[in-house]
């Protein structure tokens, strides 16, 4: 097409089209522009594939690494207690319950303390101007770098925990829970940092929730004489339930995979204590600690097996996560701004809208 | 009832009054012939067995009730519904006696052909100057000179220029609806398309903007082949010289249920329920 | 597209220009000359971060890139050939230099003393015997108000405080030459745990990398007691016990102590050390060890053989001087020329040296 | 529930409305709301104590020298003392990540915006691109330091050495996800009947896709691509064993390079006050960057919800 096309003004189109030898031709097609056309679509296709050939790609390189040691220990590694780097005999279980009672601590701290932040900063207790900077504020949080909260969690956090912990010991060691005397860092630390870290995950995402409950069912509940508190708990946390646990999820997985925070307050000891007031240790802890410098084959082989078990955890629990929210999405829940989310594993959540 | 007639029909009207839908009208030439055209979103059929000319040089409105399938229609006609879903058209549309569901067909080719306006006002988040260039430079390369002259005619055409010719490279957003509108149909015009698809234009817009669209209609159809979807009865009888009312049957399927010159239709029309739809008793 | 209104072309645009920006420096830095590349123990890390800044005074083109990550990494890293030298507190065994295809040479650098560090407010001067310091760390002893350390330390008022100990999370010739000196006066000790880089602790440890990591866990826990290079004990103003040596006295961790507990170390013919007899010196003091940097005899690059000779030149003559301000012992005069010797005839150039080479 | 009112006598319907609720629901909204705030309060408390400290230990010691000098070596306090290489170091990181995860995540993007959804998408791309949808939501989920591990196996056993290449590489498999998906949802939020105004002027998929669809997200995808890279700026895990780290000028992309992440790792742990005190100012920098990126990426969002 040239711009001859254009050369007389709209004002002098000839009546007849066939006289004035309009170009209508609607059926040639450049071969070049088809192949382009083509091409552009398929090279999208093989992009696209790219994203899945790296979760394969990635599981591969993990499972080919860790196979000395899944040939050595099978599956027995998974409740076997013993790593002895010396002996070269290695076991997963204190990894990961470390990791799993970790993730709980963080979890049972951070699940009220983000929906209260998420209804804070979605109901109107407070006019719209300061609303949605706290929200802001929380998710603020999720910016500063895993390195930073561990390097705060060593200097205040674990002082400030002391006494707590002492506090803990002295009045409930008849509970196993804290049967034993705090060291300072521990179980208990790491998982009020982890607390911290997920918090801003599971109040974004259920701040988003809330809000996709439409206005009018707030006031419909309200004009049926329902209060404030009432309307949250019989109608928006039901209505936004499987959303939020969708949010839980996430934050499950953010916690699940976070490395420095945790290393640098949980004591990195491998046991298994019923005491969250004593040390632990994490998969990712002990990857960063033991990683760069393992060098028996089998010493790597059990590293990178923890790192599939983790992997396979924490592709478990995404999982349920996606599969929580698109399950809400057909039964009409309330399902609109959760997926845009992104849950971004270990650092923050994105998110597109303020 | 009687609307005010405000474009004489340029071509004499049909003398049978009463046309069977198909029946060409003798010394209009077809720029678009449906020929038995049915639609199916998926399985579920839209529209049943149309048969409509668009006439060259002509303005044709399609009205009916809602859901009687005329944007359906009028989407069908330059292919651009079927980007909108699983679609599957039987039947054909001739493109000045080219069927545009041959195979052959560059569907590129046929929409720049066969313009569009939306319901919604839908500028480009763009510069007014780049809303109006942008199907202009699709189609190729143009010194700067040249486009400005067709930005200005397509602008001038569409009744826009004199408001937004300080203003070209300002946001094509923070225009009013109407003029976003007239933009819209100032982006259709630069290609030079035969044929201008109007999909309910001004049903958007407030009387006085639609009032201006109206009068915009009414000058392009000097030179353009026009066919517009409005729900507004007063409106396609001021702007059309043709009009078909489509409507559903009992299977919510929409037709085609008459054809003819727009004064016959609103004054005479031949079956009952055009004639209830225009009297204003069902629809 | 005739002119660039678009922001997509704008967007391009700046990130091109924005790429040129961080990329302009940092290729000229690639115009740089051979740099070497090391990583391996932290125990002498501040020493080797000294020496580069102090050998590039000498020799501008000669840029030393040392990271500690560990003894044992150190170790890895020169067996996989990803570093240009290693480093580690013990040097290999014959087993670990077998799999260098390229050769290794070892160069004694320094020694060094291993404090035993601990946290107790108002206790000072912790006196640690022979018996004591063992049945610590097995875990024997559990508490601070044991009878044995009360017995230790007469007249001190011990707290009822657990003993939280504090070791290693990674690999360390640090922790090797703990449990070797512990291991040589505790047979209790060397069956249950043994001299090693990253042994088992009977008893649960708060665990950190790098001596760093330990000093702040000790720093930072009321009750802790761990171990670590004598110059991180200083720097970090911790608390330092006296421990026991072979002939019944007390004695802390200092540069004199340590140079009098090396002064009978034997080197091997390879600069090697048998490391039983370095576990319990009959003088000075008792936990003592020395590091190492290990060199390939083949470097594919020529100009990097010739950084490697100039480097371990520098290190053992001049460097020597940098040692005891920083709290480290020095090799002995005699010990070092050999091996400036070993490796200005030692190192050479092989095109069949893959790897690291640039 | 309060009783309803028995009978139409205006008076007690007025006593109805002034008699205050039971005393049990009263109380369960005021405690509930004084819970709330709480715990509100309480979430703000670790941010403001972590900003707080950072600015505290940081400021002091930000001097302009500290961008531009190299780490001091332990123990020398009379030479200029800075972390300019680290910055260096996480740029030219950074920029390897975004320039490996631009064109894959926003081609992905578009695939599942343009071709995976709605009309154009016949069943198999459908299926196809749902599937890869689900996988780039899982991917974003995977710890950053099995990343790392990744990228270890991947990198540095082959080409046998840490590098700023292989630490790229871990922090472009990080932000792949985040960019493929937030360009996913820039592109849903350009409507429809704009890429179908486009097509009605005879544009191809090609033209409406990149001259309107992702014209009109750009700033969305922008902000995408500077949340993935603020992400990516201040990880540390990954770093560990694939840049390793540095103490002198990134030197070739097959050289371990420095990042400020890995200095504030190793100098929070050391023994010298001065190299203690720069992990803090590192940390206020790398804060600052990465608050800024954040920042500006919301700053980037609001414009556009403001054009729509």
């Amino acid at each position: 097409m040239q711009s001859s096309e254009h050369d007389s003004s709209i004002g002098a189109r000839a009546p007849d089209p066939q006289k004035a030898g309009l170009i209508l031709d609607i059926t040639t097609t450049d071969r070049w522009d088809l192949v382009l056309e083509q091409g552009f679509s398929w090279l999208l296709r093989g992009f696209a594939l790219s994203i899945v050939v790296v979760l394969v790609w990635m599981s591969w390189v993990i499972f080919q690494q860790a196979r000395p040691a899944i040939q050595q220990f099978g599956l027995k590694f998974l409740w076997s207690q013993d790593w002895d780097v010396p002996g070269l005999t290695f076991g997963a279980l204190p990894y990961i319950y470390g990791t799993l009672v970790t993730s709980a601590i963080a979890l049972i701290l951070a699940i009220p303390v983000g929906i209260a932040v998420a209804l804070v900063s979605s109901e109107n207790f407070l006019p719209l101007w300061l609303r949605s900077p706290l929200g802001f504020l929380v998710e603020l949080i999720a910016a500063i770098p895993s390195v930073i909260v561990g390097l705060w969690g060593i200097f205040v956090l674990i002082p400030f925990l002391q006494p707590l912990q002492q506090g803990l010991y002295r009045y409930l060691n008849w509970l196993p829970l804290f049967g034993t005397e705090p060291y300072g860092p521990g179980m208990l630390p790491a998982g009020v940092i982890l607390g911290i870290m997920v918090l801003p995950t599971i109040a974004a995402i259920s701040r988003d929730v809330l809000l996709a409950v439409p206005g009018e069912l707030r006031s419909a509940s309200m004009s049926l004489g329902a209060t404030r508190w009432e309307t949250i708990f019989k109608l928006l946390l039901p209505a936004g339930a499987s959303g939020i646990l969708g949010a839980v999820m996430l934050g499950l997985g953010r916690a699940l995979g976070e490395t420095m925070a945790v290393t640098m307050v949980i004591g990195n000891s491998p046991q298994i204590s019923a005491s969250l007031l004593d040390l632990g240790y994490t998969i990712p802890a002990v990857l960063a600690n033991e990683f760069a410098e393992a060098l028996d084959n089998l010493h790597i082989g059990a590293l990178m097996y923890l790192a599939l078990i983790l992997f396979a955890i924490t592709l478990l629990v995404n999982i349920i996560a996606v599969l929580l929210v698109r399950l809400m999405g057909q039964q009409g829940g309330i399902s609109t701004r959760v997926e845009p989310t992104i849950n971004t594993g270990a650092d923050q959540p994105q998110r597109l809208l303020p | 009832m009687k609307f005010p007639q405000t474009n004489p029909p340029h071509k004499p009207t049909n003398p049978l009054g009463a046309a069977s839908p198909a029946a060409p009208i003798p010394g209009l030439l077809p720029a678009l012939k449906a020929k038995q055209l049915s639609f199916y979103y998926g399985s579920q059929k839209a529209l049943e067995d149309v048969s409509l000319d668009i006439y060259h040089g002509q303005v044709t409105a399609i009205i009916g009730p809602s859901g009687c399938g005329k944007s359906t229609f009028i989407k069908a006609l330059n292919r651009i519904g079927e980007l909108e879903g699983k679609v599957r058209v039987e039947g054909a549309v001739e493109f000045f006696g080219q069927n545009i569901y041959s195979h052959r067909i560059n569907l590129n080719r046929l929409r720049r052909q066969i313009g569009m306006v939306f319901q919604k006002p839908n500028p480009f988040p763009m510069s007014i100057y780049d809303n109006v260039a942008y199907g202009v430079r699709i189609g190729g390369r143009y010194s700067r000179t040249e486009l400005d002259a067709i930005v200005e005619s397509a602008l001038s055409s569409a009744a826009l220029w004199n408001e937004v010719k300080d203003n070209l490279h300002k946001s094509a957003l923070g225009l009013s609806g109407g003029q976003q509108q007239r933009l819209c149909i100032a982006r259709a015009l630069a290609v030079k398309p035969q044929v201008l698809l109007m999909d309910e234009p001004a049903s958007a817009l407030d009387p006085i903007s639609t009032m201006k669209i109206e009068e915009l209609i009414h000058t392009l159809s000097q030179e353009l082949t026009i066919a517009i979807v409005t729900h507004n009865m007063q409106q396609a009888s001021r702007v059309s010289h043709y009009t078909a009312f489509f409507s559903t049957d009992e299977g919510r399927i929409g037709q085609m249920i008459e054809f003819g010159p727009t004064a016959e239709i609103f004054t005479a029309p031949t079956h009952p329920r055009t004639q209830d739809y225009v009297e204003g008793r069902f629809g | 597209m005739a002119f660039p209104t678009t922001n997509l072309q704008r967007t391009a645009t700046t990130s091109a220009v924005t790429a040129a920006f961080v990329f302009g420096p940092f290729l000229t830095a690639i115009a740089q000359a051979v740099p070497l590349t090391g990583a391996g123990a932290t125990f002498p890390e501040p020493l080797y971060q000294r020496y580069a800044s102090e050998i590039k005074k000498v020799y501008p083109d000669l840029q030393i890139n040392y990271q500690g990550i560990g003894s044992g990494g150190g170790i890895k890293q020169l067996t996989a050939g990803t570093v240009d030298f290693g480093a580690s507190d013990t040097a290999m065994t014959n087993e670990e230099a077998a799999k260098v295809s390229r050769g290794v040479i070892y160069v004694p650098t320094a020694g060094g003393a291993v404090a035993v560090v601990y946290n107790l407010p108002g206790v000072n001067n912790l006196k640690l015997s022979r018996k004591t310091l063992p049945a610590i760390f097995s875990g024997q002893i559990t508490r601070w108000n044991d009878s044995r350390i009360v017995a230790d330390n007469p007249g001190v008022r011990l707290p009822a405080q657990p003993i939280r100990l504090a070791t290693r999370a990674d690999s360390s010739g640090t922790t090797f030459i703990f449990t070797n000196h512990l291991s040589a006066i505790d047979p209790y000790f060397k069956g249950r745990i043994g001299a090693n880089k990253a042994p088992r602790w009977t008893r649960n440890s708060l665990k950190a990398k790098g001596n760093p990591g330990v000093a702040q866990i000790v720093k930072r826990t009321p009750g802790a007691v761990g171990y670590v290079e004598s110059s991180f004990s200083k720097t970090n103003r911790l608390q330092t016990a006296q421990v026991q040596a072979k002939n019944g006295s007390y004695v802390a961790p200092t540069v004199q102590a340590a140079n009098q507990a090396l002064q009978a170390v034997q080197f091997d013919s390879d600069n090697r050390v048998d490391f039983t007899k370095l576990g319990d010196p009959a003088n000075g003091y008792p936990i003592t060890g020395l590091t190492w940097i290990m060199v390939y005899k083949q470097y594919a690059d020529p100009a990097k053989a010739d950084s490697v000779k100039r480097m371990v030149q520098w290190i053992l003559t001049r460097g020597q001087a940098l040692n005891s301000s920083l709290e480290y012992t020095q090799i002995p005069q005699s010990t070092a020329n050999r091996v400036v010797q070993a490796v200005q005839s030692g190192v050479g150039v092989s095109t069949a040296a893959t790897g690291s080479g640039r | 529930m309060t009783a309803t009112p028995t009978n139409s006598d205006p008076k007690s319907l007025a006593a109805e409305l002034l008699h205050p609720l039971p005393l049990g629901r009263t109380w369960f909204t005021y405690g509930m709301t004084a819970i709330a705030f709480g715990l509100t309060g309480l979430a703000l408390i670790p941010l403001l104590a972590i900003l707080i400290e950072i600015l505290r230990q940081g400021l002091p010691h930000l001097t302009p020298e500290v961008f531009v000098s190299l780490p001091a070596p332990a123990g020398v306090t009379d030479v200029p003392n800075g972390f300019a290489n680290a910055i260096l170091g996480t740029l030219i990181m950074v920029t390897i990540a975004t320039l490996l995860s631009i064109p894959f995540g926003v081609m992905t993007g578009i695939f599942l915006s343009e071709l995976g959804r709605g009309a154009a998408a016949s069943g198999p791309v459908q299926t196809v691109a749902s599937f890869v949808r689900f996988i780039a939501t899982i991917l974003s989920g995977v710890p950053s330091i099995i990343a790392g591990v990744f990228a270890w196996g991947v990198i540095v056993q082959t080409m046998k050495g840490f590098s700023a290449l292989a630490g790229g590489f871990a922090l472009a498999i990080i932000m792949l996800p985040i960019v493929t998906l937030t360009t996913e949802e820039a592109l849903k939020l350009v409507p429809d009947s704009q890429r179908l105004a486009s097509a009605a002027l005879g544009a191809n998929r090609r033209q409406t896709t990149f001259r309107i669809a992702v014209t009109s997200a750009l700033s969305g995808i922008t902000t995408g691509i500077l949340l993935a890279v603020a992400r990516a700026a201040g990880e540390t895990a990954p770093l560990l064993f694939t840049a390793l780290g540095s103490l002198t000028w990134p030197d070739g992309l097959l050289k371990p390079a420095p990042s400020l992440s890995v200095l504030i790792f190793n100098y929070s742990q050391s023994p010298f006050v001065e190299q203690t005190e720069l992990a803090w100012t590192a940390s206020a920098v790398l804060v600052g960057l990465v608050l800024l990126t954040s920042i500006l990426s919301r700053f980037f969002t609001r414009r556009r919800l403001k054009i729509r």
